[in-house]
């Protein structure tokens, strides 16, 4: 089952809050489909963070009390997360760890409770709106894919400037879309700005989404366009030998 | 205070637990002498219908709890069952009703938050969930609230826990008014040599609390779901209490860290009666003592006396026995998480348990009293006099219906049949990364990972057939939970139950008690299936008026070669749709007769245990030898509804089919009637005799009845409806109800 | 118009693991001197009515059939003419 | 000790979903004199502190960090000597 064709030769950590719960999940996506390395990082733990990539994975970090990521922002190891992000690092946030970089301010905006109230977890499409980041580096530009959301809160928010900023710089990456690839109201799961799904900051190293990528890295479990997130990442760190996907 | 008017007080106390002047009567000369105020609230808690199962207890015993694979049955937190050499499944299905009609939200909460320990405790990692639930018609506003609160506390606790809810199912009737019902089901993956059991070993071994604080939380929770309401409930409901999914999650964590450090010798859950019950069953398990000291419980509240302290339901805490010196390592772990790990007590030679505040003795009672020398009634047992009147239908006063499409719409829009795809896309499905079928089939398959094997997953109850006869109904609700297992593929390995009845002083209900457990027990030896754990909730009743005695059944199968598995769903143009099984004319206890002519009357089809055991072992083989494509069983709704599911495949893959049926008996019969044991398959025609040949050596017939093609359901002449249409009724009619919820209590 | 703040709580007894969680967190930041944090709901509503009487009775109705759940939270309010 | 009540609100150019979702069923169970509804927070914390100032300075500082977001949230404060 595990996909590991080549010796592991990058290194990815995957950061545990207390209430963190899709963290053997994406340890598992990057260990047994990637077939890379992957560790854990203990939130209390305040060492140097030398990875390849680092992830931090979704769940209900601090139950999700207050506010979804308010908590898990000043682990120790958040503070190291950022000075690894500011030397260049790549950062992936899936769900919850997308409220803690937001919450942290490494990453424009904020989330709000889904415009329905409720929890929704569900295969959803999204457009690739820039294939030319390190993580879509394998998707084709405007590509469709179909990748599980799963949140209460994935209503993203951000004002005017800030919006302008980020669509015009570039950051977004994702837009939840229908199966033809509409960006609609109709095809907006929560609410979110401008139907946006997943962004970056500006320099495009740290890329925060509320799709689950490591639920979808298997045809057993429903489909593999997550796999190309990972994939991506690999490849740009490998220096883009990869071919483009279909 | 003289002495017999404290006496007076104490036999006050054990009555407003729910104890019979008679069983308070008992405790003296057991205990030989007066009980204390402190002893009066620990016998109560243990003597309690919910702790003892003094009612049930004779007739559970009748179920087959054995069986090759078995390697934990009835008596522990969970079963357990192996899969292989090295692997196992713990499981256990438990009823959260009475706190949940009180409080919906928290009270499914807390319910999942108990089921989810009782699974970590054995060892095991949980990996899934289920729950089955029963309410009032949606026409009410109280029971949408009811629905979307129940709903909501599930999603709440589970998904913070990470734990997939992977199905579940969803019934209303008038008697869930008042109570309705919350079953929640946990199963965990174990390896053998790991397995923990809750005892008490080893003299001096310390006594260690863990998780959160104790707080006057749920005091006489145990007692409340042994009783029924009155109009007065109200005042029961100070006991509400208040989940913390986080902490259990902390909680769960640090346990498996605990258990792998080899310095745990037992733990248990603090779940009905706290403290008094996790303390009770460890020593008695253990065949030890058990010493607590009260002064060092972590408290959540200023001023808790002893009473309260060893009688509150706080969630989220564990008691475990550990080797002695071993005291700092525990702690070091559950300081990781967060957590407090105090030394609360130790283990003793002399079987008591004994409660001290400092070196002040408060109780001292030798733990088999409240255990194996319980009361145990055999409680008298009448058939219900409503009996005779419902159970005649005179069909010739039944109109038929005139336009059976229409019909067969308002079957599909029925909140009983119609998608609950409103509820399942609020709980998280697919954490966990194992989730090959995800809800809305007929079971979920979780795979193992590193194997090729697939754990399937059903939960089924039926209380309308069991009103109508007992025996008969829960002998069918395990024949539909093994039929959901074949249609994906698996093979039954075991079940849990959770069996859901009134009154059981009342013996009208004792009757419907001891049939369902006489049904359960031979539709389970039939199928080879043991019941492994399970739970008794009595007393739904609310003034006076009981719910339908309701066994939930929750049964796991296991598929060697999980690959093979199918759907529910036609997938591709031009195969060939063929019926396992027979259909008599069983109109009785039908969704149709519920929902097209309101009436609840007549018996529920027959029970025929060798046919359903030849129609579950047919459609196994077919699978295991990739002969057929799909398969599904004929449940609610019977034949037409089974033939519109299989169309509407998920994601918008609809097929339609082409269906001709001789018409053998009235059309409704034919159409909506629920015989059991039905499969209709849907396969390439060069594998029909294949098949035939397998149904042929069970004994099982086989009927071909039509053809996967268009984009039409067409039945006869008298369906014929477009795919696209059903699927709007179907996917549409549960959120159309309850998007007319107001959000009001509606109390 | 009456400006209404409608404040919901748990009741004292009642487990608030929201600001349990809460007060841990300020706790671990260094404010040693809080010593009890409880969470609890804000609720602002305009109401088109003049009369404070109709408006604490409406608000008394709308409370416990809606905005808090009387089983677990206390609630209370304030009135402002505006 | 002092006790001190903190009200966090969205920001009035944040659309309100929860409130919006009051509003809704409130309307809907007859309630049409509500012309608003936005549900915040209400904190409730006991200070170890005598000095209102003291006070004052640490509930700004743990407001800005933890119990407001500041990118879509108000805060304010009240605080009474117990
Ligand atoms: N209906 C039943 N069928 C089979 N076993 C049952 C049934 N009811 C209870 N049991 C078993 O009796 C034991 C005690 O159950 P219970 O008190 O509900 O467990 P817990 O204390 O873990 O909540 C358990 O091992 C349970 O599996
Ligand atoms: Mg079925």
């Amino acid at each position: 089952m595990s996909s590991s064709k080549h010796k592991p030769s990058l290194k990815f950590g995957v950061m545990l809050f207390p209430g963190s719960n899709c963290d053997y999940d994406c340890h598992y996506a990057v260990r047994e489909v990637l077939g890379e390395e992957a560790e854990f990082i203990w939130h209390a733990d305040g060492s140097p963070l030398r990875y390849d990539c680092i992830i931090l994975p979704g769940g209900f970090s601090y139950g999700d009390y207050l506010r979804p990521g308010a908590i898990g922002k000043f682990a120790p190891a958040m503070e190291r997360l950022r000075e690894y992000a500011a030397g260049g690092g790549l950062v992936l946030g899936i769900c919850n760890g997308f409220q803690i970089l937001l919450e942290a301010g490494l990453l424009p905006g904020a989330i709000l409770r889904n415009q329905g109230l409720k929890f929704i977890c569900q295969d959803v499409y999204l457009r690739v709106e820039k294939s030319d980041s390190p993580f879509t580096s394998l998707f084709r530009p405007g590509q469709i894919v179909r990748i599980p959301i799963n949140h209460y809160e994935g209503n993203y928010l951000a004002d005017e400037e800030t919006l302008n900023k980020v669509t015009s710089k570039g950051q977004i990456i994702f837009r939840y879309c229908d199966s033809q690839g509409r960006v609609s109201e109709e095809a907006n799961p929560n609410g979110s700005l401008a139907n946006i799904a997943g962004l970056t900051n500006e320099q495009g190293n740290i890329l925060g989404m509320m799709p689950h990528p490591e639920r979808c890295c298997e045809k057993e479990l429903g489909g593999e366009d997550g796999l190309l997130v990972f994939r991506s990442i690999t490849n740009s760190l490998k220096g883009g030998r990869e071919a483009v996907a279909g | 205070m003289p002495a017999n008017q404290a006496k007076d007080s104490l036999l006050e106390l054990a009555l407003s637990h729910g104890l019979s002047r008679q069983e308070y009567r008992q405790i003296q000369p057991l205990l030989k002498r007066e009980p204390n105020q402190v002893e009066v609230g620990i016998f109560s808690a243990m003597w309690s219908e919910h702790c003892s199962y003094k009612s049930s207890r004779l007739h559970l015993k009748k179920l087959p709890s054995r069986g090759e694979r078995v390697i934990y049955g009835p008596g522990e937190n969970a079963g357990v069952v192996a899969i292989d050499d090295n692997l196992a499944l713990a499981f256990k299905m438990e009823s959260h009703n009475h706190p949940s009609s009180i409080e919906p939200f928290q009270g499914a909460a807390t319910g999942v938050g108990g089921i989810i320990r009782d699974i970590f405790t054995m060892g095991a990692r949980p990996i899934a969930l289920l729950n089955s639930l029963c309410f009032g018609p949606l026409e009410e506003a109280r029971n949408r609230y009811l629905l979307s609160q129940v709903v909501a506390g599930i999603a709440w606790y589970g998904n913070c826990m990470g734990i997939p809810t992977v199905g579940g199912e969803t019934r209303f009737a008038q008697c869930y008014r008042d109570n309705c019902l919350v079953n929640v089901f946990c199963l965990g993956l174990v390896e053998q040599g790991k397995i923990f059991t809750a005892r008490a070993g080893g003299v001096d071994n310390p006594v260690i609390y863990v998780g959160s604080a104790t707080g006057r939380d749920g005091i006489h929770g145990a007692t409340m779901a042994s009783q029924e309401f009155d109009e007065g409930a109200d005042q029961l409901r100070p006991t509400v209490q208040v989940g913390d999914p986080f902490t259990e999650k902390l909680l769960l964590e640090a346990c498996l860290e605990a258990m792998g450090t080899g310095c745990l010798v037992g733990i248990q859950d603090m779940g009905a009666a706290g403290l008094t019950c996790s303390s009770v069953e460890m020593a008695d398990r253990g065949g030890m003592g058990i010493e607590l000291d009260l002064s060092r419980v972590p408290v959540r509240e200023r001023g808790m006396d002893p009473y309260e302290l060893m009688l509150s339901e706080s969630q989220e805490r564990m008691l475990l026995v550990a080797r002695q010196g071993s005291e700092e390592e525990i702690k070091k772990v559950f300081e990781k998480w967060g957590l407090p790990a105090v030394v609360v007590g130790k283990v003793t030679p002399d079987g008591n348990l004994r409660v001290m505040k400092g070196d002040q003795e408060l109780a001292s009672i030798p733990t088999p009293l409240l255990t194996s020398q319980a009361p145990v009634y055999d409680r008298s047992a009448k058939a219900p006099a409503y009996l005779d009147e419902v159970r005649c239908l005179d069909l010739d006063c039944l109109a038929e219906p005139k336009d059976y499409s229409q019909c067969l719409l308002s079957l599909l829009a029925s909140p009983a049949i119609a998608s609950k795809g409103w509820i399942f896309r609020q709980y998280d499905h697919m954490v966990g990364l194992n989730t090959v079928i995800r809800p809305g089939a007929d079971a979920a398959l979780l795979r193992v990972k590193g194997t090729a094997k697939g754990i399937a997953l059903t939960v089924d109850g039926n209380g309308r057939f069991c009103y109508l006869d007992p025996r008969t109904g829960s002998g069918l609700t395990v024949c539909e939970a093994a039929r959901n297992l074949a249609c994906v593929g698996a093979r039954p390995l075991a079940l849990t139950d959770c069996l859901n009845f009134g009154n059981p002083e009342k013996p009208e209900v004792m009757w419907q008690f001891s049939q369902a457990i006489e049904g359960m027990r031979a539709a389970c030896q039939a199928l080879g299936v043991p019941v492994v754990s399970g739970n008794v909730s009595f007393y739904n009743e609310t003034s006076g008026q009981g719910i339908y005695p309701t066994p939930t059944v929750a049964m796991v199968g296991l598929m060697q070669e999980r690959s093979r598995y199918l759907t529910c769903w036609f997938k591709n143009e031009g195969d060939v749709i063929v019926l396992l099984g027979t259909t008599g004319l069983d109109i009785g206890g039908s969704e149709y007769l519920n929902i097209i002519h309101g009436r609840v009357q007549g018996t529920p089809p027959p029970l025929d245990l060798g046919l359903e055991t030849g129609v579950i072992l047919t459609c196994l083989e077919a699978v295991e030898q990739g002969l057929i494509n799909s398969a599904h069983d004929c449940s609610d709704g019977g034949l037409a509804v089974a033939l519109a599911e299989c169309c509407l495949g998920p994601d918008g893959q609809r097929y339609g089919a082409k269906i001709a049926l001789a018409e053998e008996m009235r059309l409704d019969g034919l159409l909506f009637g629920e015989s059991s044991a039905r499969i209709v398959v849907s396969l390439e025609g060069e594998n029909l005799s294949p098949l035939q040949s397998i149904a042929k050596t069970h004994k099982v017939p086989v009927k071909v009845i039509g053809e996967v093609t268009g984009n039409r359901l067409r039945l006869g002449r008298w369906i014929d409806l477009r795919v696209e249409e059903m699927e709007q009724v179907y996917t549409q009619s549960l959120e159309a109800r309850l998007a007319t919820e107001k959000g009001e209590r509606g109390r | 118009m009456i400006q209404a703040k409608v404040y919901v709580t748990l009741k004292k007894a009642v487990l608030d693991p929201q600001g349990k969680a809460v007060h841990n967190s300020l706790l671990s930041l260094g404010f040693e001197q809080v010593k009890e944090v409880r969470v609890g709901k804000f609720i602002e509503l305009s109401l088109a009515v003049s009369d404070e009487k109709e408006a604490t009775a409406l608000l008394n109705e709308m409370s416990r059939k809606l905005l808090a759940n009387i089983v677990i939270e206390d609630f209370s309010f304030e009135l402002q003419q505006t």
